[in-house]
């Protein structure tokens, strides 16, 4: 059988990106610098140390916790984070004995304005197809290695919910102020598949 | 559609590869796809759905051998060719090579017309059926049991949104299934929460 | 294994093309995985159990990707570099480049100990489990119910011989499927029949 | 993300094949003229021409029909057909109302002393995925329109037993040699996506 078509020939992907944007261009659709704000809503405004401010202060203040589980997305934008793929966002609250990890098995649907553009492994089809069914070794292999006792819960992403872990707070930060608690809480920590470090 | 993006316990994939300090990033093209589809989207030429779908419509060799932003670029550029602004042509001229995109749409589906509504705690069922277009219901929960512990406020049906149809709003569940009920080697202790609309859902015998 | 390999009733590929006249094979290097695949069977170093599960075992991108005679030759070549007669390393220096083979196997099963038979005409149950090794129950009907039309010799268990491991002689059964049981979607009037190892079996509830 | 690095810089296959057939030469594991040899036999003593033998000869004795539904594997075997891969063969009769067809999704078995190694079209991804779920619609692509009435029944080779697929004799082919009936069945005839053509 020969190769197939589809994937031979192809004209690289940078000049089928710029096809595409010259073709509209020439149209007159794209306004003065969208796609430059485009990008830098992505790689500035869409952050995990959102993320992280929300889970310490939801550390530290318990009345927003309350409210951060009951409706995310208010608490989220009390905090000035919302937006894109923002638009229903539920916490996960670990516990002692459960701990959550988000994925999206069917494309890569992320909490944007509070988890940030997801990394490359969470696209990976490596992630999107083990992590539902060999949750606790996929995690073993990215360095957490969770007992046995803890209910792993792996949250797919498959309709219009989005999700954010909301980690337990480590022992010993007993009086650290929101920013240093917010440094504890990476992208990672946020998906599920870290814990916070002191 | 049971189509090759459906990866939820597909085996035989290796070792996951993580970067460090990686960048939103890695090549100045990349933010084109999520750019240019934002602007049809601001257009209401299409939604979030069908770019989505436009992306599982690839060719399966072509989804598998492409990058994430290849994939989300290749979703964009169908849907300008399907909606006429550019031809499949000009792009390749465009680009100097073959510019391959996604394969036909089928017709869409409607929700279902009868309301049926569950409680938290209720066991439902996920309905055995097999659609060739844009599903939200990744193959491993069809036919399954699992338990409602959530239920999200109505957004548009996805088996219609995807297909550019006007689309009944309904309610999503967040349904917590055993891995051990999905797939008999999954892990111990761990479970597994899909967010399905209401029409993906029965009453459980 | 739930793999790339197990096309049956996956969505998105496109027309089903047909070469005129077209020659056993195209080009002169194609027919060396199969001679040197049955090489090594002759030397009772592998099965051609082995061999379909070392092209299963295949990285999926690269699976995909490839040919048949090219995934024929990755299993082979895989196969002999596990039985240690020749290293990746010396294969890719005489091909001046890199040479993926399948990643590593999992461990193997044994059929079932116990003795379940079946009549022809039985209604049987496909077994509802989930195995990472070599499998011939394919998943489309996983936990559906057939009817058993015809009685195969005993053939060595292939979760067992896809492994190297001694394998249990068990009859295979010819199980019909109406389509539409398999696949809401499916064509009309059409049944889909499935030759399976007793122990894919259990009696119908 | 990144192109996976399983199908970047891959040597050519050709180049692939060759090292393993030299790596393997260099231990003086591969007899004189193997390759050769098996070359030979998957080019010329499979074929297609069997079964098509197969086929005309229980078309005109009704005797050796019987034997071919009973025992196909013997009743090839008394033809001169047997060999790897036709070590357990069943005939699958077309009727009025039931036309067979072939596939092997999971891999690509056939049995190849009566129907010769399988063309590409059978291999392709494209018909190991659609036979099953859309039988008419891949035939009736394929140039087979079957009536709705007709029952299409698919056979995945998934285990040991290989299939060829016996079709109606044509009407209008009375008194004709064998040698002119089989030549009315191709390889497609005998896998089941054409019928014979008068």
């Amino acid at each position: 059988m020969t190769d197939h078509q589809s994937t031979s020939n192809m004209a690289p992907k940078a000049r089928r990106a710029r096809a595409l944007e010259t073709a509209l261009a020439d149209k007159n659709l794209i306004p003065e610098n969208y796609v430059e704000k485009i990008t830098q809503i992505a790689e500035h405004k869409w952050d995990a140390k959102n993320g992280a401010m929300v889970v310490a202060e939801a550390w530290v203040d318990s009345e927003f916790r309350e409210r951060l589980r009951t409706n995310a997305t208010a608490a989220c934008a009390e905090l000035g984070f919302s937006g894109p793929q923002g638009e229903y966002i539920v916490a996960l609250e670990n516990t002692a004995t459960l701990h959550n990890v988000i994925v999206c098995t069917l494309c890569s649907c992320t909490a944007w304005p509070v988890l940030g553009l997801p990394p490359d492994w969470y696209k990976s089809f490596e992630y999107r197809a083990r992590v539902v069914r060999e949750s606790r070794t996929v995690l073993r292999e990215m360095g957490l290695d969770l007992p046995a006792e803890i209910e792993i819960r792996v949250w797919d992403t498959t309709a219009e919910t989005r999700y954010m872990v909301l980690p337990c707070r480590p022992k010993g930060t007993e009086g650290w102020s929101k920013e240093a608690l917010a440094d504890l809480i990476t992208q990672n920590v946020l998906i599920g598949v870290a814990l916070p470090e002191v | 559609m049971d189509g090759i993006h459906d990866l939820g316990g597909v085996d035989g994939f290796g070792a996951i590869k993580v970067e460090r300090n990686e960048p939103v990033f890695h090549e100045d093209w990349e933010p084109l796809g999520y750019a240019l589809g934002f602007l049809g989207m601001g257009l209401n030429w299409w939604t979030a759905d069908q770019i989505r779908h436009a992306i599982e419509r690839m060719e399966p060799r072509h989804y598998l051998s492409a990058s994430y932003y290849e994939r989300y670029l290749t979703g964009v550029a169908s849907l300008y060719v399907e909606k006429g602004t550019v031809s499949q042509q000009q792009l390749e001229d465009l680009a100097g090579g073959r510019y391959p995109l996604a394969l036909p749409a089928t017709p869409g589906a409607q929700a279902r017309t009868q309301e049926i509504s569950y409680a938290v705690g209720e066991t439902v069922l996920v309905t055995n059926t097999h659609f060739k277009g844009h599903c939200r219901m990744p193959r491993y929960v069809r036919g399954k049991q699992g338990i409602i512990t959530h239920i999200a406020p109505p957004f548009p049906f996805a088996g219609s949104a995807g297909h550019g149809l006007e689309a009944k709003l309904e309610p999503t569940y967040h349904v917590r299934f055993q891995a051990k009920d999905l797939w008999s080697d999954a892990e111990e202790n761990s479970s597994v929460v899909v967010d399905l609309w209401q029409s993906y859902l029965e009453k459980a015998p």
